[in-house]
């Protein structure tokens, strides 16, 4: 446990140190949903129509481009060799820089969303569901996202290979977070989408840190 | 004769149903013909590098 | 159990197994295709288009079984690191993409007259639309290291988280498609008649042998490799 | 900084591993007990480095066992990661932190104590350093920074790969005053290193011995 904290302080530590992660994931969230507008057209009823589909996509996106470097910068300089040595179980390795991401990438996604869902029209009534949809997702997209980039550490082709490995795994958390949103736009129940993203968290929390562990062990042999 | 075109018209159909059977044909022969040369391609490479090896040793 | 990971006693049963496999797949197709194409009724409704369900419907049962061939070897090099249960997974993976493929490029020439539109979300489509960017995933992840068994344990492991979000994923295309029910059709609700079923068997058991004809192939050759990779290292290495 | 250790031994019977589809070594054999040094020679890309990653744990090995104290390493690997200190090419020094900042994180992750870093730094003679960010550290200080976090965590098995590279002459011999103080604390220390020998009362290996055992199980198998 010791471990974990210590890696989650020292990893919130260095992203306030370069506080630039932050902002270019935030940047890039809000500069995809304006060229998304640009495509669609100015309309408002049409922008509305999807809003809550385009801003969930893209902050699925913003969220992906942020993965890579999970795990890289430690794998590059040597830290995640003593980190698999120190003692420390790898799944805590995982869970801690997972969490990290989150806070970082994650939560800076959530202060951006009602900016992003506002420009695109989000009716007022689903801001409330949009925040608690990416509130329940975007930890799930880290879980899948760990798990990912540990697996592409250390390959030739790194980024493209990432979005396409974690595309198929991240399509369900959308279907549902876009649901939740899509449901409280139309005023109608949305308890199965929330259940399905809390099952999909739980299921995540349980199986990714495990996987990326292994991942991990292979990256480091 | 004549029923033989009627047959290959495929009710009017003959566009969407001849080339699925195509296209199932070529993806099964591209697969198999892949297969095959890679195989044979790495058998002599194999070869090659065993004489190669073999000059080395002796 | 162990005795299956040495390659050359696996081999010995592979090559034994491949002419019965590829003769028993030309038998399939001989005997299955005239009554696919001739035979076998046209559909009240659908007409002769029912015909390209014998590509379609096989294909896809390919696609998802290799899948799970490839999950389920996958998990034994994991576990007990058996190199031969990797081969096989990583021999299949090409075989499983072009079922896949198959089956969504005749899914689309089936919807066309059906419902005058190329590409139909349906929930069995998507779902293996998914299953082809999971092929690709793990066809490009196993090539993308230096050291090949680096990359052959990167795709392992892929392969079996992608079997486990398979399911949560036909779940999820299926609700999604259920919400928006209104707008579209999707392939449910087409019985098959009894005449059509021996065609549709034939046809299975013609790809089933063709798969693990063609495996047996790819096998060798996947063998060869590791041996031309060995072989090339001790040359280098004698310096 | 200063422990006293156990008795312990440290042994590896008929290792073999195989890295990038070929076999590196074959048939190893080594041991080592408390308050013994190893020395491992061969020319680069022998596998020095492959041994010593997996006497850490890190590599995977093909066949052969490793033991501490009779009791197999891969039943517990976290347990042997905690007894055990690697500093390999890579000094996982952290451009942003301070020299301070970065041991205080491994002395955190590993639960050794804070006053330990002190004692690291003036051995390295890196104190007036402490508060510099990483980035600045010439390679040689870096490495001193990677030896300073193995000499504080306390760890019973020391792993160098080729300590002595970048070092200047000040720092080789701060180098061989601390090897020297672990070794009669009852410390084990192995070592990668090319020609010079810092510890002249250490063991050799020679790995070629193994390399061509390795090669002949290679052929067979390739046969």
């Amino acid at each position: 446990m010791r471990s974990f904290a210590a890696i989650l302080r020292r990893d919130l530590m260095l992203a306030v140190r370069n506080q630039g992660e932050m902002l270019m994931v935030v940047g890039f969230f809000a500069i995809a949903a304006t060229l998304f507008a640009f495509g669609v057209g100015p309309e408002a009823n049409v922008q509305s129509r999807m809003s809550s589909g385009v801003v969930w996509t893209m902050a699925l996106l913003a969220a992906l481009l942020s993965l890579e470097r999970m795990f890289a910068l430690d794998f590059e300089d040597g830290t995640l060799d003593q980190l698999m040595l120190s003692g420390a179980e790898p799944a805590a390795v995982v869970l801690a820089k997972t969490l990290a991401h989150w806070l970082t990438t994650g939560v800076a996604l959530l202060i951006a969303a009602p900016a992003v869902a506002l420009s695109f029209q989000l009716p007022s009534q689903a801001y409330g569901a949009l925040m608690l949809s990416l509130l329940l997702g975007t930890p799930t997209l880290s879980l899948l996202g760990a798990v990912g980039a540990a697996l592409v550490l250390g390959s030739r082709r790194g980024g493209v290979l990432l979005s396409l490995l974690l595309l198929p795994l991240y399509s369900p958390v959308l279907i549902f977070g876009a649901a939740a949103v899509e449901g409280a736009i139309l005023g109608i129940a949305t308890t199965t989408p929330y259940a399905v993203l809390g099952g999909l968290l739980i299921l995540a929390l349980t199986l990714c840190p495990w996987a990326g562990a292994v991942a991990l062990r292979h990256a480091v042999e | 004769m004549e029923n033989l075109s009627d047959y290959f018209a495929m009710g009017g159909y003959a566009r969407f149903v001849w080339p699925a059977y195509a296209l199932g044909a070529a993806g099964l022969v591209a697969v198999l013909w892949l297969s095959v040369k890679s195989w044979k391609a790495r058998e002599d490479e194999f070869a090659k590098l065993k004489t190669a090896r073999d000059e080395g040793a002796n | 159990m162990h005795k299956f990971a040495n390659p050359t006693f696996f081999m010995k049963i592979a090559n034994a197994v491949f002419p019965w496999a590829a003769g028993l797949s030309v038998l399939c197709f001989i005997v299955g295709l005239p009554i696919a194409l001739v035979t076998s009724p046209p559909d009240y409704q659908q007409g002769e288009t029912v015909r390209i369900m014998y590509v379609h419907v096989p294909a896809a049962w390919m696609g998802s079984m290799v899948y799970a061939v490839m999950a389920a070897s996958s998990a034994v090099y994991l576990i007990w690191r058996h190199t031969v249960a990797h081969i096989i997974a990583r021999a299949s993976a090409p075989i499983g993409a072009m079922f896949t493929g198959l089956c969504l490029v005749t899914g689309m020439l089936w919807g066309e007259p059906m419902w005058g539109t190329w590409w139909v979300w349906d929930a069995r489509l998507t779902s293996m639309l998914i299953l082809f960017f999971l092929y690709l995933g793990y066809i490009a992840l196993g090539d993308a290291f230096e050291d090949q068994e680096r990359g052959d344990r990167a795709a392992a492991l892929l392969a079996l988280v992608g079997s486990v979000n398979l399911p949560i994923v036909h779940f999820s295309v299926e609700w999604w498609n259920t919400l928006h029910q209104s707008s579209i059709l999707s392939m449910q609700g087409f019985s098959i008649s009894t005449e059509m079923v021996v065609p549709l068997l034939l046809m299975v058991g013609a790809f089933q042998f063709y798969y693990v004809a063609v495996l047996v192939i790819r096998l060798r050759a996947e063998l060869l490799a590791a041996k031309i990779r060995t072989a090339r290292f001790n040359l280098a290495a004698t310096g | 900084m200063d422990h006293v250790f156990a008795a312990a031994a440290f042994a590896g019977t008929d290792l073999s591993c195989r890295r990038g589809g070929r076999l590196v070594f074959a048939g190893l054999n080594f041991g080592i007990n408390s308050g013994e040094a190893l020395v491992l020679r061969g020319p680069n890309g022998s596998g020095k480095t492959t041994l010593l990653r997996l006497m850490a744990g890190l590599a995977r090995k093909s066949s052969g066992v490793l033991t501490w104290d009779g009791a197999d390493v891969h039943d517990d690997l976290p347990l042997h990661g905690s007894r055990l200190a690697f500093a390999g090419h890579l000094d996982a020094v952290k451009p942003a932190l301070s020299v301070r900042e970065n041991l205080a994180f491994w002395a955190d992750v590993r639960g050794s104590s804070l006053t330990d870093i002190d004692k690291a730094l003036k051995a390295f003679s890196l104190s007036h350093l402490a508060d510099l960010p990483g980035r600045v550290l010439s390679a040689g200080q870096r490495h001193r920074v990677a030896l300073a976090r193995v000499a504080m965590n306390g760890a019973q098995l020391w792993l160098l790969d080729e300590p002595t590279n970048t070092l200047d002459d000040a720092a080789l011999s701060a180098l061989q005053g601390v090897l020297q103080r672990h070794l009669q604390n009852g410390g084990m220390v192995v070592m990668a290193s090319h020609g010079d020998t810092l510890l002249p009362q250490a063991k050799t290996l020679d790995v070629r011995a193994f390399i061509a055992k390795a090669r002949t199980a290679d052929l067979e198998s390739a046969a």
